[in-house]
């Protein structure tokens, strides 16, 4: 048994932290936030080159055909710098056409998605922001060798950025009779808004399907039975943000220990106060616990299948909570150094209460962990 | 025990009926020059400063007039009754108590007229909440002080025709609580210069924080409000009244009937929010909380209104209002769900957006404040008398 | 306005101290607690002598025609002081026989419920320890002039030292078909029991209605319209129990900041120590606020009806979760101290397990205070 | 990373199993005289004292191969592996390392075969979790120490056969932490008293605590483990081993389980519990935390195997843990509703009382291992190196 990192993961681990560090400092996250879509192609590309973008991607697509551990170790990274990219989307686009898509599907769009010419999102959302399949209410009505779809998607992570999204719809009136397709962002009759974010190294918005044609050749597995394929896709969705929340909650932690040390108070730093020294020993128990949840959720999406639906759940649910909480004291912490924009911390702070309903936040995976149970 | 108004206060409250009647329209029907008419009107009836001595054009009502004013017009959701905010709350008080009688001739009637704008200078970089550790220098040059230094976190200075400014005197003082002066600087004097901060809210708020620098400012003697040396003392004086609560439970109020009313339209797991257990709980916790905040308040009143110490008491209420802010700013934010993203201005932002104004303006008023371990250990400290750290 | 007590509630105030400090000391609590039914006749007795059994009672019952601030002044003393006594309940059997019985009943109950002669509790939890109508199943079929009652009461507050009992019972089939009587203990076909309780200052148990015949002349107001009767009796025992919690948990909060100041650790006392410091800060918050908005639902008992459900709800669920929360923090600042027999945190730390549930815990007044917004 | 068992961890988990099913049938099904069995069974197989070096009778077991034993033990709710509970947590540890070879030899076969019940000397009167202020003194008088003072909260000091206690061998040491040297005392030295504590439990686990008083007791020299003034390095060592994680999640583990069998029987306003929200998230919050306790163990174990430091991270599970213990048992009296009065014992008590020992016995477990006060402040300075207060 070994709950540890390998060399070649620690060194993983490593080369991202440099890369990030020397090419996405903070400074760069802010200034990407403020463009237009908050991307930067370059950067893509680069990500691109060091293999990145298809870390789970079989060598045959020209990917690096690691596991989500790997997976885990660069998400950790990039929400720890704040990376301002489609990053955990376009990788969740990529693990679905690992093992749903056709071969002739995985040929078509693996190879762009690996080196960075195509960018993948995930369009699953609607009004109701439920991760049911009753909710998903966005018709597919046979059409020739395909469907027409009609309806709207809410709350698709960096719509104007993607080339292709994932997209969920029904084709019956029974709970679970949705199909998954891969449907072009340049489709006929497809349009697409973002809308201002709290969190500015991120955007989201709206995808508008008015009679948007889908030809049964990028129709991921049998029509009518792909919500399997939606729910593996949000448990890996809830591990991916996880992944990204273990960086984000330990750089937080990070900053506000350093403030601490930092910062004088009465002649003393105010870490040597118990009102200050004990949320940060309290963070790190949540910080350390959501690691330790995270990690193990990526070992079982590789490693034991069954047991990945409660593993995502619980790692998911921890972090999001634990972060927002720590987002908070971290700002006490600070003080009114805290929301000026030249410290960091209020992008962690806003990073927090975008990630926590994100693939389903507490209350929907504590749910579902009892549900599990059968009960 | 008893919570019913006397006749006399009844009269009082039916007069203030009338007149608001008149002159505050709902919140929808006020038109674009509404507020200098509001304005002209309240200080024409006194309102404003209307718990001042009339001596010096203030109001001279009562306590309990006060509190009734205040519930009437936070009820019907009146703006601000002045434009000095600062000047109403901070520096008119500090006079009364310690200015003389020319200081408030001059200074009073103009902060209710509204004819100044005074902002505050207390916090430094690196002092923080250590307050008297301050290190802006005053020397004294016959007639007049010399102030050098710098001041952090001055709300609306941008706007600010002066500045109530805390500075050290005696440079080597017994205690550090010792050799602090307080002075009424205009902003104008030559040396003052105004540097914004941007901050994180994003919402409207932003940049209303500044830095203000002092390089050899000249401050007529005569600006100085108390004795040399006195400005700790009026400085502690001043931030006991910092609050008035019934404000703060008012705006709690206004936010939880807008938090049943986000709920009414927002889903918990694809159900109706207000279905799930665990959100009525939440409310109706947040409703008992400001009850206890409302209730707190009016037993501080309570003992002002009978001359016992209340002030003691200020900082309960301050922790109190903390928590609620924390809490509730978080709470609209989770019940929103994704859509906790879009700001004000985005067509799709829930109702309009406040929620994002409110999930990142607490930090201003929590950590402005006082933050919540400054709060415990007054508490702990001067109430309860537990020793200091 | 005045939100403070009168010179006569403080003089009473006073009154009820003293006389508990000389008569229930924190010893003779102990040695009560050990005696068979947590109970003390003479004790009893004396209560009855200073007026305090009949406060709220007309004074041509022999009662001293106060009101609900006085009781809470009452009992908010007997909490802090953890009197053994059946005084809630028999004050909530007083406080309903005033203003829900006949002169007849109130003749021949109220004497001897104020001079101590007789004593009543409360018959109204079931088996699912729910306080709505619904919930009350105990049958009563009519007979002649009055009812035969056949069902089991459960969680009585100390049923073997009551000589009466107010029940309420189903007399139709419809939601609120309730009708509420007086039953005397010694009814034939009335059998009790109580178990050892965790707060062993009090008793607890069932009360067995085996054929048990009630006569029309012990029912309280219309037959069938009861609930209304025991409605107000739930209000007014969630502020009766709220107001022994209010004196509980400032004997606790005391007893705590007590020792913070007396004992030393590396040379400080540990109320030095934030860690120790911003918890007693924080109980005082909560001891304050319970206070607040206990009085406010006492005075409103006695002033405005209309406010009564809100007023009484916030203050029992503010309450009753605050006093256990309080009561693990006590322990905690007492360290070892805290859990030995000797030290009175214990005692305190039960009853707080006592007080949650005990007219509706905070989940129950939580959802009525939005039910009463009609939501 | 790897969760999977070797071979060779496979071939022992099976042979070890074949000895349990053998040995160790379920709870219901244990005869009144098994306890002495297992003892003499688990003895033969070399099970207690798994890890202990074999030259002392001990198992000679790896880490990892000790990881599986508890894992298969506490999945099977077998009894404590030996009768000398204190002896094999605290005593024979600190022999391993600190004793002399017929230290070694003398006592931890004792040890192991259960013929000694050793207590631990630690805490005294007005020290509380300042152990190194202690005061009890051991004065040097020829081939023997006098021991003069007295020690509190020790349990099971009425059945003890032998003391392992911390005294102060020099009187003016440099500092606290000089001069504490620790002896192994048999408890029927003349001289020595045991005054037993009541404590609040009353649950079967009263009266377990017990102060200690000795009086011009005396101990020969050949009895100190280690050397003079070397008891707070051993101290050190010994608090950092304290307690397995493992078997902590395991407890919590079945707890969880009873605490969903709890809410399966009990209600929440009348419904049942299950169907509430505010219940089954508190249940799953409940299992998350379980569940990041014993993936935080793994690590940590994980680790140890590889020679890394992992005492460091015992204060988080000990932290973890604490917070754990408070919110189950006050969660399970919660649902308990006022049926949490009744007490083991009584006919009305739910679940046979078993909360009310859980609710009851959390004080001893979570302040008896130091507070979560201290356990935050060991995190604080010894992981995260901030300073001392």
């Amino acid at each position: 048994m070994n709950f540890g990192l390998s060399d070649e993961q620690e060194l993983l681990r490593a080369e991202v932290r440099k890369f990030l560090g020397d090419r996405c400092p903070i400074d760069t996250v802010r200034l990407l936030a403020e463009t237009e879509h908050a991307h930067s192609p370059e950067l893509w590309k680069q990500l691109a080159e060091l293999g990145w973008l298809g870390m789970i991607v079989p060598e045959q697509y020209g990917g690096s055909d690691l596991g989500w551990v790997e997976l885990a170790v660069l998400l950790i990274e990039t929400g720890r710098s704040l990376l301002p990219a489609p990053l955990v989307a376009s990788t969740l686009v990529v693990a679905t056409l690992v093992d749903a898509a056709s071969d002739e599907e995985r040929e078509r769009w693996l190879p762009g998605l690996v080196d960075g010419s195509t960018i993948g999102s995930v369009a699953i959302l609607e009004e109701s922001e439920s991760w049911t399949p009753t909710a998903i209410g966005l018709r597919g009505e046979p059409d020739r060798d395909g469907f027409v779809l009609t309806g709207c998607k809410r709350f698709v992570s960096d719509p104007m950025t993607a080339d292709l999204f994932l997209v969920p719809f029904r084709t019956g009136d029974g709970e679970r009779e949705i199909t998954v397709a891969v449907v072009e962002s340049e489709s006929d009759g497809l349009s697409r808004k973002s809308f201002p974010s709290m969190d500015r190294t991120r955007r989201m918005g709206d995808v508008l399907f008015e009679g948007v044609r889908v030809p049964a050749s990028q129709v991921l597995g049998p029509v009518g039975e792909g919500w399997p394929v939606v729910a593996r896709l949000i448990d890996r969705g809830a591990v991916a943000t996880a992944a990204e929340i273990c960086g984000a909650a330990e750089a937080l932690h990070r900053l506000s220990l350093e403030y601490a040390m930092d910062r004088k108070q009465f002649g003393r730093p105010i870490g040597a106060f118990q009102g200050i020294k004990h949320p940060l020993a309290e963070m790190y128990l949540e910080v350390e616990s959501s690691k330790s949840l995270l990690y193990y959720a990526a070992w079982v999406l590789t490693h034991r299948p069954d047991e990945v639906p409660r593993a995502a759940s619980c790692a998911k649910a921890y972090a999001s909570e634990k972060f927002v909480r720590i987002g908070v004291d971290a700002i006490q912490i600070h003080g009114a150094v805290g929301y000026t924009d030249d410290c960091p911390v209020h992008l962690y702070f806003k990073r927090a209460k975008w990630a926590r309903p994100s693939y389903g936040d507490s209350n929907y995976h504590f749910d579902r962990i009892v549900g599990l149970r059968g009960l | 025990m008893d919570f019913d108004l006397t006749k006399e206060e009844e009269a009082f409250r039916d007069d203030l009926r009338g007149f608001l009647d008149e002159h505050l329209p709902p919140p929808e029907e006020r038109a674009p020059d509404f507020l200098p008419k509001w304005w002209k009107a309240v200080r024409e009836k006194r309102l404003i400063g209307f718990a001042w001595p009339k001596q010096v054009t203030g109001g001279g009502g009562s306590l309990m007039e006060q509190f009734i004013l205040k519930e009437e017009l936070l009820a019907r959701k009146a703006p601000m009754l002045g434009r000095d905010v600062t000047g109403l709350s901070w520096v008119g008080p500090a006079l009364i108590q310690f200015g003389t009688d020319e200081q408030k001739q001059k200074y009073i009637p103009e902060i209710l007229d509204g004819k100044t704008m005074w902002c505050t200078g207390y916090s430094e970089p690196d002092v923080g909440s250590d307050l008297a550790s301050l290190q802006c220098r005053a020397e004294r040059d016959g007639d007049e002080y010399v102030v050098n230094g710098s001041k952090i976190w001055i709300s609306l200075a941008h706007f600010a025709t002066g500045i109530y400014n805390l500075v050290r005197t005696d440079p080597n003082p017994p205690t550090k609580y010792d050799g602090i002066s307080c002075l009424l600087i205009p902003m104008d004097t030559p040396g003052i210069e105004v540097v914004p901060i941007k901050n994180m809210s994003m919402t409207g708020m932003a940049e209303i924080f500044n830095q203000v620098f002092f390089k050899d400012v000249r401050v007529p003697v005569e600006r100085r409000l108390g004795d040399e040396g006195e400005g700790w003392a009026i400085i502690c004086s001043a931030l006991q009244n910092e609050r008035s609560s019934i404000t703060e439970v008012m705006r709690h109020s206004q936010r939880l009937e807008s938090l049943y009313e986000l709920a009414r339209h927002s889903r918990v797991n694809g159900r109706p929010a207000l279905e799930d257990a665990g959100v009525r709980r939440k409310l109706a916790s947040i409703e008992t909380q400001i009850e206890a905040l409302r209730l707190g308040g009016m037993r501080a009143l309570s003992r002002q209104l009978r001359g016992l110490d209340h002030q003691s008491q200020a900082s309960l209420g301050k922790l109190h209002n903390c928590n609620l802010l924390v809490e509730c700013a978080d709470f609209a934010l989770e019940l929103e769900g994704s859509a906790n993203q879009y700001m004000a201005g985005s067509e799709a932002a829930v109702d309009d957006g406040r929620w994002q104004v409110d999930g990142l303006a607490w930090p201003v008023t929590v950590v402005g404040g006082g933050t919540p371990n400054i709060q415990k250990n007054i508490i702990a400290e001067r109430i309860l008398g537990l020793p200091k750290d």
